[in-house]
């Protein structure tokens, strides 16, 4: 999908693809400690730790802590990890010992369905789990990196298919079906602080945890959103709009990319 | 001590039709060959458990090898969805699929639990998911120190695991290095294992982040270089990317899958890669 | 990233009067000069949390530190009992000192439970023993899926987990290798934690069999060389036996104890060994 | 102490703690799998190695997994315990993947007080836990050795003071205070099936599980045994008599003996 094609400050055109990435490469913090899912959440952390964020600390789900690949990984058990990773372990350990405990300050997810309530489907799409209109591939680590990261960004494209009112089945828990499950589950993360789009930012509502539009990409307007929510789509009282990529990020951007060679992961 | 054997000896031992087998392996050291093997041995009502069922399962299940898969993500790294395994449960070709699924946290516990001897394992998942609906081997327990309910997950102890590893010596010492996932534990929970290597070495040196798993509990080891490609093994070749990539037109179609089982498995001794 | 400080600040910064403090070490890298560091800054009413208090622990139960004690065998090994250790709980002297009592098993997996964020954890284990009947921290749990029953320990998280390691680097990743014991786990089960080592490096030099600590889940390093003595560090220098059988004339009466606390502990800016 | 000092078959003599290693040694099978305590048990286990059971695995609690130590290790943590083995894993996995599961074939035990059927005390002396006569080391691996091992092993040596008709505790269980807690508490190992001492082997009656004296050691009396023996110790119909060390097992455990340099461990 290509969204519109507006241009940086100083005239480079961009992609709505790129601002999202560069957007989400933002909320990163410098020294944060980040669980990578493969994809954008993987260039996106990649950008970050090159431009704002050098010591942002990188986990993959494959058990290598603190890597620092030089080229793009393509899924999320790529030599270039282990290689290049402060330290390597099993599987058992990333989960049990780095995740579950709370030490993760930030997890990134994506998924098929996103609903208001900021709950991710990655799971089935149709409402008869053992006869899907599609079988998606599943949960793999995300209910719990939704329930134990400090901080959950999700990243997903906008469309109407992908923002429902409520997820066909819950894979990994935002604020829960009412909005109110997070804090009778006892969980040790607060849950989804920002969805960032390709078409702007949607942040929960403090009281009620619904995702409300707070920030705009370039060149979208408040209609074009909504039109693409599948429910009504609430707006902040004052909507900014999002800082266009810089040409340093969309230089290291494009840069990290081509060191994916064949194929872009999912 | 482990036995040394060759991979369709070992296979035609150590996997039995209605088995519950893992291929364990995390992107990295994925044994292929081995499910090949077991795809050309024509099993039978397998249940197939994988953390990551990806290319290698998406042959199984569409080579009818399974009958019930136990897994927690599914689909082609780097590629996308796997339509072999699709197709099996949205519709039942070539035989109906029964999935018992889970998150990742929830099968490497499941794996700990059955490497430690234990029942069950005790974690802070699934909560406020869909899941536990759907699968009986996710239930919760509540700590007899501070009343707090966690969930609990039935522990794996499959009939057989399988693993692919760098290096094992004569006595079948079994050495992997790299990516480890959850090998150990998955060999650790099996009844009976098989360890395919590079190869076999007289004395194995030693290499800064070596896992070891000791000849004594292991089943057989064979040797198969190149047993993990198009996966990668780490010292020995680079993963195999345009496979994955190839694999997702051949499977889109039934047809054309059949004619990739063929010639491929059932008319090889051993696939290319 | 873990901060770089002096062995007397990080002590003076960490350990607070009351604290829950491990010191952990499986015989090999035992944080001697730590531990003693804790009696020279006169901490009183600790928790001290060990799987096998042995010399160190007698000399910090002996100096008053304590007033309680949570262990799972308490001896000088090769050589016999430790006679403070004896002296505290049989005599009270020179404070009574409480004891919480385990198997190794129950401590390594406490310790694991404190690591993973866990409130318990369950294993088999005590079966049949008089340990339970005595012991708080020791409990039931039944299978949720086979209605077995097994024991519960419940998690432990110290204030300050303390260990002696090879090497660090100026990031604070910590690197040991040999007998790794516990101590990964209870650097992460603690709130703070505090890791001697032999040398700060610039890089961390590939290690076979080393395990790393990344050092963003460290708080604090400190370079003391030969800080495990009388203890042994790999690759470093070698245990020495003669302390060990020196310590049980010395610990076996009160006021040649005394005299060597006023001399080696709070005479000496650094303990010789 | 010092035993009676018989000769063997060539006419070399040797004291009883000798006969009693060499016994433990002899009820070792190669290719078994053995967790190792260490002094005794670990002499007797390397003596082993060195003569009829080339094979034979060793565990130690320390994490080293078939270690083949050149030279007796003087604790549990040697290095040398490090350097000579396959693998050296954490100390919870050694007690949860290895122990635990029931893949340990032999298990040696000793202690303070050994009873009737077969428990062991290595805690308190008194009845008093909190306010004992003599305070032990404590459990350390020994409850879980006792209860996941296939068979275990105890060796001790032999005074009234040590075979008591009940342990004041019980630190690791045999067959519990009744003779039959085994079954009723589910465990994998099936328990202590000989009990080497310096002046023979007692073995469990098949029925009541009571320790029963099986087996002396040359030149012993069954009344020096049941003088050592701190209740009325039944004795089987048929004694054997232990064959004396030969040249080459007395030849081998000295050297190893030698090897340990200062002190022996406990």
């Amino acid at each position: 999908m290509s969204g519109p094609r507006p241009e940086s400050a100083t005239g480079a055109e961009f992609s709505s693809d790129e601002m999202m990435t560069v957007a989400a490469a933002r909320s990163l913090s410098d020294e944060a400690v980040c669980f990578v899912g493969i994809g954008l959440p993987s260039t996106a952390a990649n950008l970050a730790r090159r431009t704002h964020a050098p010591g942002l600390v990188l986990l993959y789900e494959s058990g290598t802590l603190g890597t620092r690949p030089e080229r793009l990984p393509l899924s999320i058990g790529d030599g270039v990890l282990a290689e290049t990773a402060d330290a390597v372990v099993g599987v058992p350990e990333v989960f049990n010992y780095w995740l579950q405990p709370g030490r993760v300050d930030v997890g990134f997810l994506g998924g098929a369905q996103v609903d208001r309530y900021g709950n991710i489907n990655t799971t089935v799409i149709g409402d008869d789990y053992r006869s899907p209109k599609v079988r998606l591939p599943g949960a793999g680590g995300a209910p719990e990196i939704a329930a134990s990261c400090k901080e959950v960004l999700i990243v997903m494209r906008h469309s109407p298919r992908a923002f429902v009112p409520a997820v066909d089945f819950v894979t990994s828990v935002g604020y829960g079906r009412d909005g109110r499950a997070r804090d009778r589950l006892g969980l040790f993360g607060s849950g989804p602080v920002r969805v960032i789009t390709d078409l702007g930012v949607l942040e929960p509502d403090p009281e009620t945890r619904e995702l409300v539009l707070t920030r705009l990409a370039p060149k979208v307007e408040v209609e074009q959103v909504r039109a693409a929510t599948g429910w009504p789509l609430r707006v902040a009282e004052r909507v900014e709009v999002q800082q266009p990529p810089t040409e340093n990020e969309l230089g290291i951007l494009r840069d990290l990319k081509a060191t994916l060679g064949n194929g872009e992961s999912s | 001590m482990a036995r040394i054997l060759q991979l369709d000896t070992a296979v035609a031992e150590l996997v039995n039709d209605g088995d519950t087998v893992a291929l364990e392996g995390f992107t990295h050291l994925i044994p292929v060959a081995a499910g090949h093997q077991i795809i050309r041995a024509r099993r039978r009502n397998l249940t197939l458990v994988r953390m990551t069922p990806d290319v290698i399962y998406d042959q199984m299940i569409g080579a009818g090898c399974a009958d019930k898969l136990v897994f927690s993500w599914g689909g082609n790294p780097g590629v996308g969805s796997l339509h072999r395994f699709r197709d099996a449960i949205q519709h039942s070709w070539p035989v109906p699929l029964e999935i018992e699924e889970h998150s990742h946290a929830g099968m490497a516990n499941r794996y700990v639990a059955g490497a430690s001897g234990l029942p069950f394992a005790v974690l802070r998942g699934y909560a406020g998911t869909d899941l536990p609906e759907h699968t009986e081997t996710i239930s919760t327990v509540r700590c007899p120190f501070t009343g707090q309910e966690l969930a609990a997950v039935a522990a794996l102890n499959p009939d057989v695991g399988v693993i692919h590893a760098q290096r094992a010596d004569r006595a079948g010492n079994v050495q992997l290095w790299g990516i480890s996932g959850v090998q150990k534990e998955a060999v650790l929970a099996s009844r009976r294992s098989l360890v395919t290597v590079e190869e076999v070495v007289e004395r194995l040196p030693e290499q800064p982040g070596a896992v070891v798993i000791p000849g004594w509990a292991v089943t057989a080891v064979s040797e198969v270089p190149g047993g993990a490609r198009p996966s990668y093994a780490q010292g020995y070749y680079e993963r195999d990317n345009g496979y994955y990539q190839d694999w997702d037109a051949i499977s889109r179609d039934r047809d054309r899958f059949l004619e990739w089982l063929e010639t491929e498995i059932h008319g090889a001794e051993r696939s290319p890669r």
